[in-house]
């Protein structure tokens, strides 16, 4: 893939460059259907219950159905909304989320950009996708709407910070943007080469910035069903709703690749003598257990308040990063030099 | 084997005149619709208590696809769980115009069918569907959870019957 | 020039937080609330002017259906009050069974509250185990009269229906059930640091203030008022069974959360001592005229619900049927506080708040 | 009773439904034998009203003879009764008893203009200190209206019922929620059903019904204008 992107476009390559990305959206729509499946029922089996079962057999056509009937839906628009920015804000909210995904390596020759600047395409691209929640949230004309926006953006812009700071350590012990070089840097031997347990500082802000980032639960102010309604979308019906459910999901996909990629050693084996099982299949395992874990924390936790989020994200994380950028620094002049 | 064109009723004639291929896709339609009906969230007195229990784990609704949104804008039907008051009744109504199409009503309990043990009072609408259209009527007060999920069997019965004939059941 | 202006937020009728059709209309300056006004009225479904038409066990089923959460408390209330006017002996078999079935509705209802208000906090799970342990109690009801939300099940007198067999055996184990699951719930839920943080120190006021708005239950316990009508009052046969008053000391919701708690162990605790002493056989009906006319005059009784203090004033000229039957509904008299204490919230404090009063809406509105 | 009495009853009752039965201005009888039935069920009529009239009597005579215990109320009442009226003034209470089938409470009726000053005085006074509002109900009595303020001390563990009385054409009275603001949506009810104004009231609006609402649902002689919707 890599090679496609360096010779001039063609015709054909741009052609074959398409069909590939139509190829990876049928894959990530496959993972979005079946991670909301899942999450459906993990979430179940935590509380008791069954889940979807109806629908084919152990209900696995349900989340089909879903995105059907969204899709079949009547498409409303108030008439007192902003009728353009009502309708690009789900679009801008799920191309961002899509794009992120080109720079995630999967395996070391699977691969769909080789970006030197990895990490800050992702970080940059991603935080389009506040603006998307604020038009939208603007644009509906809607009260709830609007503070369900605003509430986004400033809980979005907030926990960029402390996000892009806790992966600075992780960026100055592999000496790259480039995340395939992050990955491959932790290579060669146990699990303790990888970021996670050298980083771990920086690994729980980053995870807990990335909850806040995807807007989930204890995080999910923006559309606080319990005070806000639904939030940003609550004026959105039919396919914009789910374009903004498919956004959300996306991001699920793509911050738990990047989890992975960053602390969890991507598609490195735990020991050595397991290197015989191909890289593909670590990296999945990494990545369904960060998806996982996503649900799990959605079951458990109550929602913070307004405040607290925002004196958790400047008070407490901030610090803790720069902390975690100084120390690595200093292991690094001091030990490594 | 021979068919005899003269002798098919208008009936079946209509149903051949149906193109096969939108008669399947009306139907895959209604597959998707029924099995994903989201109710509003719109508890208005007793019969809403045992809503919420119908949803808990006990009889778990999430089973049928059946997912609660509290976005009127977002959801394909409104179980009208409770007595309507005549406070309340053009509330309602906005909430059922803000739904977007096709949408369905479940008018749960008795109070919601036909004003139930408040028929006499003088601040309850006597029955929903004198302010909007109802598709299924769900007997008692309150119904049992299992007879909630006997009435969205129903409806979703309902919807797929619709689709594939062509006929309305209820006139809207 | 940037204009600010303040918001003005319609939270109800239909809101996923109100717990049924209450509106508040509150006056946003950014996420601070400056104004609240609540709107009500939009259950008011004139009970007590039906209750006008209506023999006294006529009016029964409509108690149920006023609070629906804590049907067994409201069938009582009604009773007792025409009890107390006609001066009715009422067996000593039926009033254990009533004992047992109120004590058993406290629980349901605060388990009710105690799921819906962590929902509230924005924790799915508690609501479906919270549902999960209300349902046995449903069943039992069920088993006992047949119906699971409105029971229908005392009468001026007695009950309507023995205890059928077994169904005592099916109490006693439930009580220990439900106090190992009560300390799964305390780990899983008191001690979360956000839900701490949440609760902790909001919605705050002291026993004077709680006292001037005539708040009743766990509202007024948590301002370490030790009043609780089953042991101040003692109605039916509370006085017979050891149980403590739990209170709060600072008046906010964590208080008000504990106090609920704790409300559920002491029930259980009174429950353990009814089931033991629950007499073996004798009658559920008392020897009660075929027409219950009370006498002219009036009465006002009271007795504690899971919300508070519930009361039922009846007005008889000597008919069948009430001249006026009013009832004091708790959920009515401690929302008034609502108000005074969301000025300054944020609008996530106004849930918080609301939930932590505990107020069904069809009491409220009646 | 003795049977032969209890059959003497039993067939005055069925005499009595049949006669419920028919319409009440009966046709003229016809024949001897209806005419017959008919004075004999009089007769009997007659009789069962003298003999429950005789009971009553005997009743009362005996409440009469055996003079009731005083109940330990009977002294607070006159206590409550004695510092109003020495605080706010002569004749303010207009009447004042005990409510037997409510375990004796108290109760006073007190002269509406006076009850902004009894209200502060039942709640501040030393001896009294009703701080607490339990309930505060609305009665329509067809003549006048009454209003019934249901007082508790916390400290004292007393409780007292207040009554006001109001004419049913412009019915006003002093609201109580200076006071206790526990008053303030019960009387916002009542205003609501009843159709009292509280003067000196904060927020006297409706509370349950629509603000477009015409009547007042409580009163006894309330007609709704769409019973059929």
């Amino acid at each position: 893939m890599g090679a496609w992107l360096n010779e001039p476009l063609t015709w054909g390559s741009a052609l074959i460059l398409f069909l590939w990305s139509t190829v990876f959206l049928l894959i990530v729509l496959g993972f979005v259907t079946y991670a909301i499946y899942y999450e459906r029922k993990v979430i179940g089996w935590m509380q008791l219950r069954i889940g979807p079962n109806r629908v084919g057999p152990f209900g696995l056509l349900q989340t089909v159905a879903d995105i059907f009937k969204l899709l079949i839906k009547e498409d409303t628009i108030p008439r007192r909304a902003d009728r353009l920015l009502f309708i690009i804000a789900p679009a801008l909210a799920f191309i961002p989320s899509f794009t992120v995904l080109a720079v995630i390596p999967y395996t070391e020759k699977l691969y769909f950009a080789d970006l030197n600047v990895g990490l800050l395409y992702y970080v940059a691209l991603s935080g389009i996708t506040t603006l998307a929640m604020v038009l939208g949230g603007w644009a509906s004309n809607n009260k709830y709407a609007l503070l369900g926006g605003m509430r986004s953006a400033a809980q979005m812009i907030s926990y960029e910070v402390p996000l892009v700071i806790s992966i600075v350590g992780v960026i100055l012990l592999s000496g790259s943007l480039n995340l395939r070089d992050i990955v491959a840097a932790q290579g060669g031997g146990w699990f303790w080469s990888w970021n996670l347990f050298p980083q771990i500082i920086g690994f729980i802000v980053f995870y807990i910035a990335a909850v806040s980032e995807l807007n989930r639960t204890p995080f999910d102010l923006p559309e606080a069903e319990s005070e806000l309604v639904a939030g940003y979308h609550v004026e959105y019906s039919g396919f914009r709703f789910a374009f903004f459910m498919l956004a959300e999901y996306v991001y699920v996909y793509a911050i738990a690749a990047l989890t992975t990629v960053l602390f969890l050693g991507g598609w490195h084996a735990p020991a050595p003598f397991l290197d015989f099982v191909p890289g593909i299949i670590w990296f999945l395992l990494k990545f369904a257990f960060i998806v996982f874990s996503l649900f799990w924390i959605r079951a458990t936790f109550p929602r913070v308040r307004v405040d607290q989020l925002m004196s958790l994200g400047w008070k407490v994380l901030l610090p803790v990063a720069l902390l975690n950028v100084f120390l690595t620094a200093l292991y690094l002049e001091l030990f490594v030099k | 084997m021979e068919l005899n064109l003269e002798s098919i009723t208008l009936e079946e004639r209509r149903e051949l005149e149906r193109n096969v291929f939108m008669g399947t896709l009306e139907q895959l339609k209604g597959w998707a619709r029924s099995n994903s009906l989201w109710p509003l969230t719109f508890g208005l007195a007793c019969c809403a208590i045992e809503m919420m229990g119908t949803g808990a784990s006990h009889y778990d609704l999430d089973r049928f696809g059946v997912m609660f949104r509290t976005s009127p804008r977002q959801s394909d039907v409104m179980i009208v769980s409770g007595t309507v008051t005549k406070k309340m009744g053009p509330l309602l109504r906005r909430l059922y115009d803000q739904m977007p199409e096709p949408k369905w009503v479940i008018a749960m309990g008795s109070c919601a069918t036909a004003g139930g043990p408040y028929v006499k009072s003088y601040a309850v609408i006597k029955g929903v569907d004198q302010i909007v259209p109802v598709d299924v009527y769900i007997p008692g007060c309150p119904p049992n959870p299992a007879a909630l999920i006997y009435g969205i069997n129903k409806l979703q019965e309902k919807i797929r019957y619709e689709a594939k004939t062509g006929k309305q059941v209820t006139s809207r | 020039m940037i204009r600010t202006e303040e918001l003005l937020l319609n939270v109800g009728p239909q809101h996923p937080s109100t717990h049924g059709v209450f509106r508040i209309v509150v006056k946003l300056d950014g996420e601070v609330i400056t104004e609240a006004t609540p709107v009500m009225g939009y259950l008011h479904r004139g009970t007590e002017k039906l209750a006008e038409s209506l023999n006294f066990t006529q009016i029964i089923p409509y108690t149920d259906r006023m609070d629906y959460v804590s049907a067994m408390t409201n069938n009582y209330v009604l009773v007792h009050a025409v009890e107390t006017m006609m001066g009715l002996e009422v067996p000593l078999r039926a009033e254990f069974l009533r004992l047992i079935v109120m004590e058993l509705q406290r629980v349901a209802s605060h388990l009710v509250w105690w799921g819906t208000y962590l929902l509230d906090i924005g924790a799915m799970s508690p609501f479906l185990y919270a549902f999960r342990d209300r349902e046995i109690i449903i069943n039992l009801f069920n088993e006992l009269c047949g119906a699971r939300l409105t029971y229908n099940y005392m009468r001026v007198g007695g009950v309507k229906w023995d205890a059928p067999p077994g169904w005592m055996d099916k109490v006693k184990d439930f009580i220990p059930y439900m106090e190992k699951k009560l300390e799964e719930y305390d780990k899983l839920v008191s001690g979360n640091e956000i839900f701490l943080a949440r609760i902790k120190g909001v919605g705050q006021y002291d026993a004077a203030t709680a006292i001037d708005h005539g708040l009743s239950g766990a509202n007024l316990r948590c301002t370490g008022v030790r009043w609780d009508l089953r042991r101040d009052e003692p109605y039916s046969l509370y006085s017979r069974f050891e149980f403590d008053v739990p209170i709060g000391h600072n008046g906010d919701c964590y208080d008000r959360y504990l106090v609920r708690l704790e409300e559920i162990r002491q029930s259980l605790r009174i429950l353990k001592q009814a089931v033991e002493q629950f007499p073996s056989d004798g009658e559920t009906m008392g020897k009660v005229p075929r027409v219950i006319r009370p006498p002219v005059g009036e009465t006002y009784v009271r007795i504690e619900s899971p919300r508070g203090e519930i009361g039922c004033h009846i007005v008889s000229k000597g008919k069948a049927e009430p001249y006026r039957l009013k009832f004091r509904r708790p959920s009515f008299v401690n929302l008034q506080i609502l108000p005074k204490l969301l000025v300054g919230e944020t609008m996530t404090n106004l849930i918080t708040i609301l939930g932590g009063i505990d107020i069904v809406v069809g009491e409220v509105d009646c | 009773m003795s049977d032969e009495e209890k059959e003497n009853l039993k067939a005055n009752e069925l005499t009595e439904q049949q006669e419920a039965m028919e319409p009440k201005q009966a046709p003229p009888p016809i024949d001897a034998e209806r005419e017959a039935k008919l004075k004999a069920a009089a007769e009997a009529r007659a009789a069962r009203a003298a003999a429950k009239a005789k009971a009553e009597a005997e009743a009362a005579q005996a409440e009469l003879d055996t003079p009731k215990e005083p109940s330990p109320r009977q002294n607070d009442l006159e206590r409550y009764v004695r510092l109003i009226e020495d605080t706010v003034g002569q004749g303010t209470v207009k009447e004042s008893g005990l409510n037997e089938l409510n375990a004796d409470m108290p109760m006073l009726v007190i002269a509406s203009e006076q009850w902004p000053e009894v209200s502060l005085l039942l709640r501040d006074h030393g001896e009294l200190r009703f701080s607490y509002l339990r309930n505060v109900s609305g009665i329509d009595y067809e003549t006048y209206l009454e209003i019934v303020y249901f007082l508790l001390s916390l400290d004292n563990k007393q409780d007292v019922a207040i009554k006001l009385r109001t004419d049913r054409e412009a019915p006003s009275v002093p609201s109580a929620t200076p006071t206790w603001s526990t008053a303030n949506w019960n009387e916002r009810e009542i205003y609501d059903l009843l159709g009292i104004s509280f003067t000196g009231h904060p927020d006297l609006r409706r509370i349950m019904m629509p603000d477009d609402w015409v009547g007042h649902p409580l009163r006894k002689d309330y007609e709704p204008l769409d019973s059929e919707v």
